[in-house]
């Protein structure tokens, strides 16, 4: 095995060594606990990039933990699409943590082991080949978040967070009936071995494993935050804090690439009875959640809620592209789901420094006062809305015309038309509203005292993020065709499965 | 003996599915705990049910039932229990910061 | 002579833990419950015993050591909640 | 790349603007001057090639996979738009120098209007349609920043918003419509389209593709129903006015339906939409303008109208029509930027723009007056200006088209009424604003603007007048380049001329000038009868009704679905769940039993069960009874272990019983600083509804079970029971799956249990809850906190508990046990101290900071993993073997059993550093005050 | 020697549990044995404050005799009172005036208390010089008392508290 | 023999039991249902532990004595819970079939 060998755990572990040494550094210098978690963050970058680079030639890396065989052993499976997840988390990471060190970090305990885990967690779901697994990292993620999500505490914030909590405990024991159920009928937990044995299912067990991958299907539906599944969301990503926020964006995704990951596998071949199984469910589901999630924008009464509810909106947008499920549909979810990702993130940073700059009235939409620095909060504002509204030339709007283009193709054109360019117009009407009104609509008095100028510190990670938007606008050619390439990747899961089982086939055992 | 197990299932799913229902903090953690207990159940006897069994090798062993879903089972039970405890306390800081035990914060007449 | 003399005696088990259970459910006072929690903790032990002898197999000895453990903690923080509300001061 | 480069340079120049504009105000007009000089340098060069009937096409990919590429095209109509854009830019950028005033920021102003400029010059020079929409797009947002310029005016942020929303709607469809186009065409390349013409108008999909990029053009356009948002627009600083409504952002709309017109136009369909909304909006932007007071109302009514004018001429889809609506382009472009900018003179001078109090400013501004009087008679189509030949070309092709229509004299009727009210407006505004009696009450003393300040109405005057004039010699050349570009073919027979001879087109002139004179005289009944009429119906109302319902709708919908309620997520969580579980089986095929043996009942199991579904209903009902519902469940725990003891499960027994006290114990500690009784339900059909659910979802649970254990399976499982020893080293083939074949899995199982507790530390920090004096019957606690005999057995018991825990970890890797159950038995063991004997006396003898034993804990199972590195195996490779020591004698050590102690290090600390924190909740804040 | 081998007798009790626990006997285990008789004591020994000295040994396995024999005897006789039936008790709350003073002395009686003949040690008075005893029939409380005394207290005091020198 | 001796501790212990538990349910108050679990159910448990033992030793040709250590555990708590269920019964004034006595067995001062 030579040195690269090691490649796809290193994004896993990574961050777990460093979150044990920043616990054992919880007494050290806050300058040094700081050091440490930033680098750690960045060092993932490299990581994530060797792992494109490994990944671009269509092979599957196979990482069989404790030198087990699959299907007996845990695998992690390294391909475009995780490689392209990794790339994501990372880079978001690094602003997200950035924010984080001009003293939110200090508003609680153990933030940066909390989110060194939640990386852990993050990365381990993005690379594992095996369900059970993905439980767990799962849960990991999960716990990470519930302690990112309160850390400072406060009355919402306290209160979103126990809605967030009951509700995903709720979800995980839905996922451990739904593998169970899968366990019991084709006896093997790895993705690639489910994938082929579910195929072969007999006809007397198919009601009961399609509903078993549904029930899975809704736990995924759950995280990913698709209607109704998604009220959690709006208030958890509303009153945490502005850093978590962000780092959340990524949170959603998860669910979402989950279901692109198992359904591609499971119910990506023709034969068998799952094949297909989510058409009537998540394209007319992801609608739904994109409409109501741009109603929940318009109805926003406050900054931050408005983008939460923009999340879920981008939610739906993205199932919609993976729901419509053909490899040009997929290729546009994927160019808009690190997109959106970044754009949310920036636009929840951006909400932080105007909830700050109008003192104690907040991101509430009322006429306040004029925000310090608004010149520039409000150019950020600017260009992180048209981000996330999906408007020209950024890539939310490539990744909006690469999915209406797609949709040319399908049962659903005329849904999807219909919804993507009316949602785009609310999220314009929504988002010039709440411009106007933070940054226009200003009475002369000042809430001074209360009133915090952001600073550079504040402003460049947003800044940072919204630098990452207009890099995959101006390279959007090889984005699109890295999604392209993974959506293709996933359209022929054969691969996946012969390089995941191909070595036990071979007999190599230990 | 299957039907009683699946009945004993159904039994913990619906008393903790009641119970996390309800609007204050302490009987949504006990339907919690509730359906924990059900679904370890269920995945532990996804490995289907047999007696005098364990998967311990040994060589006066008659068989050994299948040792995969009480691993899955112990794993689970870990994770439930820091979510367990997780949310017990969460419902104590709920109760700090609300000023109440509703799941919503709200007086009780405000219930939803 | 064990093989009539062991379904009697889960008779008896099984008996004994249906009203220790009985109790539990009636009540009337908490200590009563708490009493009864015991007791089926006690009971269940004597089954354990009774299934690794019938199954000869000793591999259940274990499990009856934490339930004698478990159960004592399980009883000793019940009670001093009763009396003091705060089991941890 | 020059044409990507001089479109660029606007886009980088607004960056410019704005940072010059601290160094002085005027700098940033010099840098705009400049930069739209520098942009217009790149094009300079390249403006002989249309005149020599080439078209250049320039190309970068961008996404070429998708069609989607940096492609622009300079042709005639380009070329056309291209200087209309900058010259008249040019003109506005020194304008504006003078108009704006000290309190106005001029870098953000310039910066803004650097941003439109370049917008617009992207859609006029796109050889890519999707590219053109990202620039009309553009337009808009850009178009926003400067109409809401004034922030601080509630009419300019409501107007700014209104143009985006309807522009914003249009674009949006207009991509749907440019979509369906490539989906057509096979490509998005302008060249392509032009090609694909007839192929296009053919296709099934023609009407749609149509629809959806006229409703893009009719919005951009201010096409009837579509115009509101224009009047209100003119909340903009009056530069802005004049550059958007003249030469750019509204033209845009027609500039697409001139570039389109050679793939899209010759169709009924075509000839009915654009030509039917441009008639209404002619009409109607012509009597609405009629009306308006406000000078800048009037001149945007206008506008609204002579927009109307070129639709209808591109509708009536003939070549010389779509000649006359390019010259027309030229010719308002012209004229209603000269006009703009003389209203903003009088505005800027008088203080007002209300036509009721602006009266007889001839003797205050001659010089002015008369520039506005020759551009306005321009706009009414008066002889010797420009306008007079467009609009004469216009009543032309209106009265031929006529012959070939049923109902034809309707068309030149209706164009000439609305010659008439051009006329009249036209008149208004002179004979109003500059004669008409005396001024009312004006803010300010009129008089003549700076001398830079009418420069550029000058020179827009002068070409009215020269084309005017002499259009053979100055327009004709431009015209027929932009006409060709327009047409994407030879040009029509066409003759530039003042005087055509008398033909139908010279009367409805004629009258239309006459009439125009009658209406203005007759201006007072009409005035009247318009304002208790028509004058109230305002297509403004009927947008505000949509906005404030779309919001109603949205706040309606999210208030419905999202009221904040835990226990709404959870029953739509298990709704959801319901369903997704049903339905597989309502198709029917799958039978619920499979036909696997099962095994016999027996009396305990019996009993046992009973106890469990008794104790789990008992613990349902006495939910509100807290303390009873623990003792219950606790029952219900202790069934579950006797379940895995009962099917071959030692390890789970262990596992259960051991969670299951600290759970009970963790409850206690909370049930202290909670009610001890729950509150009664306060809605009685809520318990039943979730009864159902409950039921439902027990139903499915237990259905689910019976299906999947009444059948047959396979499993990998005999892989693990055959390696587990040779393979693994162990014979606890669970223990060996946990700490070996998926070590993975339990890794991150005690990180959970470490970010449980990690979790619950920072979660209770700074947390302080009252502690009740009381019980929930109001006997105070009993007084004696640690009763001597619990006390002092409970020391003795911890050495033997200890031992145990040892031997629990210690043989768990062959016989049932492991890290997790030794490190919860410690944890236990140690708990007991403290609730046997107090906090503080504990906490004199052992250290209460757990977390060392977490991170020691995490740090060893994670390197004990890395370790195999070092020998070039995967991650968590484990090694095992025997060990021979003297006197000890043989025994088996695996790296497993490290990594079995680093879960039992995270077990003990994560447990104790849980138990410990909530124990310490109430007695934390006390130590804290008395060391303070 | 204190420092190192806090508690001896302990040390010798846990290394002879081990081999009752690993419930096998060999070497290695007398080793593991041992170290862990040696290493618990010497970690818990904060929690042990005062050092248990037995400080007659005859009298204590003489007292686990009576123990042992009495807890059958209590056991049958309890079992007679409950198939009984509860109309025929005569229960009772007793007062047993102590002179045990150490604590660890009183907690034995008050367990062997509760695990002999129909009672159970219900209350330890504040300063520890009463013991409430729950009696499950009894027509005699005073005898009941002394026989606790004399049966269970006296020799507990000559275990831990006087040794030779009072008795 | 064996058996004899191995079917007579069986058949007390489980005896012993049942009666403890019948105790329990039977007797009118909660200071009366103590005795039952207190006594002769440990002692039942005892029985049934000896029997474990004595039964594994002979099959297995081999001292197994490691139930001593779970009955030894048994006899040192289980009088230390039935302390506390009664101290916790007097402080709750559980009704009584017997005089309560004066609670002059209740401390004065809290002990720390
Ligand atoms: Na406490
Ligand atoms: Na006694």
């Amino acid at each position: 095995m030579n040195g690269f060998a090691h490649l796809p755990i290193l994004p896993v572990v990574w961050p777990l060594f460093a979150g044990v040494l920043l616990l054992a550094l919880r007494r050290a210098p806050l300058p040094v606990q700081r050091g440490v978690s930033l680098a750690a963050v960045l060092a993932l970058l490299p990581l994530a990039l060797a792992l494109i680079d490994a990944t671009a030639d269509g092979s599957h890396l196979v990482y069989k933990l404790g030198n087990w065989v699959a299907p007996y052993g845990i695998v992690l499976v390294a391909d475009r699409l995780a490689a392209w997840m990794l790339l994501t988390t990372a880079l978001l990471a690094g602003f997200a943590l950035l924010y984080a060190l001009r003293g939110i970090d200090q508003e609680g305990r153990h933030f940066h082991v909390l989110f060194q885990l939640q990386l852990f967690g993050l990365n381990g779901a993005f690379l594992t080949g095996d369900l059970f697994n993905l439980f767990v990292f799962f849960e990991i993620l999960l716990l990470a978040s519930y302690g990112l999500l309160l850390h400072g505490g406060g009355r919402l914030r306290v209160k979103a967070g126990l809605h967030y909590v009951v509700i995903n405990l709720v979800g995980s024991t839905l996922f451990l009936f739904a593998v169970g159920t899968l366990y019991g009928v084709a006896g093997t937990l790895n993705m690639a071995d489910l994938a082929v044995k579910l195929a072969a299912t007999p006809a007397e067990n198919a009601a009961l494993v399609q509903a078993a991958a549904l029930l899975l299907f809704g736990v995924f539906a759950l995280k990913a935050a698709l209607l109704p599944l998604y009220l959690w969301l709006p208030a958890a990503y509303a009153h945490t804090s502005a850093p978590v926020a962000a780092l959340f964006a990524i949170m959603t995704k998860v669910g979402a690439y989950s279901i692109l990951r198992v359904y591609s596998l499971i119910a990506g071949g023709d034969a068998g009875p799952l094949a297909g199984l989510l058409d009537a469910w998540l394209a007319p589901l992801a609608l739904a959640t994109l409409a109501l999630g741009m109603l929940g924008a318009v109805a926003a009464t406050a900054l931050r809620q408005q983008v939460a509810y923009l999340v879920v909106a981008s939610v739906g947008s993205l199932l919609l592209a993976f729901g419509l499920g053909s490899a040009d549909a997929v290729a546009a979810g994927l160019y808009y789901l690190p997109h959106s990702v970044f754009a949310t993130a920036a636009l929840f940073l951006v909400a932080d420094s105007i909830a700050r700059g109008r003192g104690r009235l907040g991101d509430a939409f009322e006429s306040g006062p004029a925000m310090p620095n608004a010149r520039v909060l409000g150019g950020l504002f600017f260009v992180a809305a048209v981000a996330v509204a999906g408007l020209p030339p950024l890539s939310g709007f490539l990744g909006k015309f690469m999915l209406l283009q797609a949709a040319l193709d399908t049962r659903l054109t005329a849904w999807t038309w219909t919804v993507v360019l009316a949602t785009g117009l609310l999220g314009v009407i929504a988002l010039a509203r709440s411009g106007s009104l933070l940054f226009y609509k200003t009475h002369g008095r000042d809430d001074a005292g209360t009133q915090v100028a952001p600073t550079t510190a504040a402003l460049a990670p947003a800044a940072g993020l919204l630098l990452l938007v207009a890099g995959l606008t101006v390279w959007a050619g090889p984005a699109s065709d890295f999604a392209a390439a993974a959506a293709a990747q996933l359209q022929a899961p054969q691969h996946y499965i012969d390089a995941v089982l191909g070595e036990a086939a071979a007999g190599d055992a230990r | 003996m299957e039907a009683l197990i699946a009945l004993v299932i159904g039994v913990l799913t619906a008393g903790g599915v009641f119970l996390a229902l309800r609007g204050q903090t302490f009987p949504v953690v006990l339907g919690l705990t509730l359906l924990s207990y059900a679904v370890n159940l269920f995945l532990f006897v996804m490995g289907r049910l047999a007696i005098g069994v364990p998967p311990v090798i040994s060589a006066a062993a008659e068989g050994y039932t299948d040792p995969l879903p009480q691993a899955l089972v112990l794993t689970a039970i870990v994770i439930s229990f820091g979510m367990t405890a997780f949310v017990i306390v969460l419902a104590l800081k709920a109760r700090a910061e609300l000023g109440n035990d509703h799941v919503d914060g709200l007086a009780h007449e405000e219930d939803r | 002579m064990l093989i009539t003399v062991i379904p009697i005696a889960y008779a008896l088990v099984t008996l004994a833990l249906a009203l220790s259970f009985w109790r539990l459910l009636k009540g009337p006072d908490a200590p009563d419950r708490i009493l009864a929690l015991d007791t089926l903790y006690v009971n269940t032990i004597a089954l354990l015993v009774l299934l690794g002898i019938h199954l000869g197999n000793a591999i259940y000895f274990e499990a009856a050591l934490l339930i004698a453990m478990m159960g004592f903690v399980g009883t000793v923080a019940l009670c001093k909640y009763l009396l003091r509300g705060d089991i941890i001061e | 790349m020059t044409l990507f480069f001089a479109v660029l340079t606007p886009f980088v120049g607004a960056a410019l603007v704005a940072l010059v504009s601290r160094l002085g105000r005027a700098h940033s007009a010099w840098a705009a001057g400049a930069v739209t000089l520098a942009a217009l340098a790149w094009l300079l060069p390249l403006f002989p090639l249309p005149f020599e009937g080439l078209t250049l096409v320039q190309q970068q990919d961008w996404m070429p996979a998708l069609g989607l590429n940096l492609a622009f095209r300079l042709d005639g109509l380009a070329l056309l738009f291209a200087g209309l854009i900058l010259g008249i830019g040019l003109l506005i950028v020194l304008y504006a120098r003078y108009y704006l005033s000290e309190r106005d920021s001029m870098g953000r102003f310039y910066a803004y209007l650097m941003l439109f400029m370049g917008s617009m010059l992207g859609i006029v020079l796109s050889e890519n349609l999707i590219q053109l929409l990202i620039f009309w797009e553009l337009t808009s947002l850009s178009s926003f920043l400067l109409i809401s310029y004034w922030q601080h005016r509630e009419e300019a942020r409501q107007g700014a918003r209104m143009a985006l929303a309807v522009t914003g709607l249009g674009g949006f469809a207009m991509l749907g419509g440019f979509l369906l186009l490539g989906h057509i065409v096979g490509s998005y390349e302008l060249s392509d389209v032009f090609a694909s013409a007839d192929h296009i108008r053919a296709h099934p999909l023609y009407v749609p593709t149509l629809a959806l990029i006229l409703l893009g053009v009719f919005t951009k356009s201010a096409q009837f129903p579509f115009h509101f948002w224009l009047p209100h627009a003119m909340a903009a600083p009056t530069p802005v006015s004049a550059y958007l409504h003249s030469a750019t952002m509204v033209k845009a709309g027609v500039f697409l339906l001139a570039r389109l017109y050679p793939a899209l136009s010759g169709t009924p369909e075509w000839f009915w939409l654009v030509s039917g909304a441009g008639l209404a909006t002619l009409l109607l932007g012509a009597y609405t303008a009629l009306f308006k007071h406000d000078l800048k109302g009037l001149l945007a009514y206008s506008t609204i109208s002579h927009l109307g004018l070129i639709t209808l001429l591109f509708g009536l889809s003939t070549p010389l029509a779509a000649v006359a609506g390019v010259f027309h382009i030229i010719n308002h472009a012209t004229f209603k930027a000269s006009l703009f900018m003389a209203a903003g003179i009088i505005d800027h001078e008088a203080g007002t723009r209300d036509m009721r109090r602006l009266h007889g400013l001839w003797r205050f501004m001659p010089y002015t007056a008369t520039l506005a009087m020759v551009a306005a008679a321009a706009m009414a189509g008066v002889p010797l200006l420009n306008g007079f030949l467009s609009k004469e070309m216009f009543f032309a092709e209106a009265a031929l088209i006529s012959e070939s229509l049923v109902g034809g004299w309707l068309l030149p009727a209706l164009v000439t009424l609305a010659g008439a009210l051009a006329v009249a407006y036209s008149l208004r505004f002179i004979h109003d604003v500059f004669f008409n009696g005396e001024p009312v009450d004006l803010p300010k003393t009129p008089h003549e603007p700076p001398r830079w300040m009418k420069v550029p109405v000058e020179i827009l005057v002068v070409l009215c007048l020269v084309v005017g004039v002499a259009p053979a010699f100055t327009v004709a050349p431009l015209l027929a380049v932009a006409a060709a570009g327009t047409l994407q073919a030879p040009l029509p027979e066409y003759h530039l001329a003042l005087w055509h001879g008398f033909n139908p087109a010279l009367v409805m002139s004629l009258v239309a000038l006459a009439g125009g004179a009658l209406i203005y005289l007759a201006r007072r009944p009409l005035t009247d009868w318009h304002e208790r009429g028509l004058g109230r119906v305002d297509a403004r109302v009927v947008y505000n009704a949509l906005l404030q319902g779309t919001f109603a709708l949205a706040r309606g919908v999210t208030r419905l679905l999202d009221n904040g309620s835990l226990q709404r997520q959870v029953f739509f969580m298990l709704a959801a769940a319901l369903v997704l579980g049903v339905a597989p089986w309502l198709a029917g095929g799958t039978p619920l039993t499979g036909d696997r043996d099962g095994l016999p009942l027996d009396a305990v199991s019996l009993t046992a069960a009973g106890a469990l579904i008794a104790a789990t209903f008992a613990t349902v009902r006495w939910h509100r009874q807290r303390f009873v519902a623990l003792v219950t469940i606790g029952v219900v725990g202790l069934v579950v272990s006797l379940i895995f003891v009962k099917f071959s499960a030692p390890d789970l027994a262990l596992t259960q019983l051991s969670v299951e006290i600290v759970t009970i114990v963790l409850l206690l500690l909370a049930l202290y600083f909670l009610p001890q009784h729950g509150a009664p339900e306060r809605k009685p059909a809520r318990a039943w509804r979730d009864g159902a659910i409950a039921l439902a979802a027990g139903g499915g649970t237990a259905a689910l079970a019976w299906a999947v254990l009444t059948r047959p399976y396979d499993t990998i499982a005999g892989y693990f029971l055959e390696n587990s020893v040779p393979g693994g080293g162990g014979s606890n083939v669970v223990n060996v799956i946990l700490v070996d074949f998926r070590g993975y899995d339990t890794l991150g199982e005690i990180t959970v249990l470490a970010l449980a507790g990690l979790g619950i530390l920072a979660m209770i920090d700074g947390l302080r809850l009252a502690a009740p004096s009381r019980d929930d019957g109001g006997r105070s606690w009993d007084p004696d906190a640690h009763p001597a005999i619990m006390a002092t057995l409970t020391r003795l018991l911890l050495p033997l508990a200890l031992m145990v825990a040892v031997f629990i970890l210690l043989r768990g890797h062959n016989q049932p046990g492991g890290g997790f159950i030794a490190g919860l038995i410690t944890a236990v063991a140690l708990i007991v101290q403290y609730l046997a004997n107090g906090a503080e006396w504990t906490h004199q003898r052992m250290p209460s900071d757990s977390h060392p034993l977490i991170a020691w804990g995490l740090g060893i199972a994670a390197l004990t993993g890395a370790a195999s590195w070092l020998f070039g195996y995967p991650y968590l490779t484990s090694a095992h073997g025997h060990q021979h020591w003297p006197v000890v004698g043989d025994f088996e050590l695996a790296s497993a059993m490290a990594f079995d102690l680093g879960v039992f290090l995270v077990v003990v600390g994560a447990t104790l550093m849980i138990l410990l924190q909530l124990g310490g909740l109430h007695s934390m804040p006390r130590i804290k005050k008395e060391k303070s | 020697m204190r420092r190192l081998l806090p508690h001896p007798l302990l040390t010798l009790t846990l290394a002879l549990l081990w081999l009752l626990l690993v419930n096998e006997l060999s070497a290695g285990h007398l080793v593991l044995g041992a170290v862990l008789g040696w290493l618990i004591p010497f970690v818990t020994s904060p929690f042990w404050p005062e050092r248990i000295r037995i400080r007659h040994l005859p009298t204590l396995l003489h007292y686990l005799g009576i123990l042992i024999v009495d807890i059958v005897r209590g056991s049958f006789h309890v079992a007679r009172l409950i198939l009984r039936g509860p109309a025929h008790l005569r229960p009772a709350f007793v007062e047993v005036p102590l002179a045990l003073r150490t604590d660890l002395a009183i907690s034995l009686l008050a367990n062997t208390i509760s695990l002999t003949p129909g009672t159970v040690s219900a209350q330890l008075s504040g300063d520890r010089r009463t013991l409430i005893v729950h009696t499950l029939d009894t027509g005699d409380t005073d005898a009941l008392v002394a026989e606790i005394k004399q049966r269970y207290e006296s020799p507990l005091r000559k275990i831990f508290e006087t040794g030779d020198e009072s008795c | 023999m064996t058996d004899i001796l191995l079917s007579l501790l069986i058949l007390t212990g489980a005896a012993f039991t049942f009666i403890g538990s019948l105790g329990l349910a039977r007797l009118r108050d909660f200071y009366t249902r103590l005795h039952g679990p207190t006594k002769a159910t440990t002692l039942g448990v005892g029985c049934l532990l000896i029997a474990s033992a004595l039964y594994f030793s002979v099959r297995d040709e081999g001292i197994s004595l490691h139930e001593v250590l779970v009955t030894l555990f048994l006899f040192i708590t289980a009088p230390v819970s039935a302390h506390l269920l009664a101290k916790a019964a007097l402080h709750l004034r559980v009704k009584s079939l017997a005089a309560v006595p004066r609670q002059r067995g209740e401390p004065h001062e809290p002990a720390e």
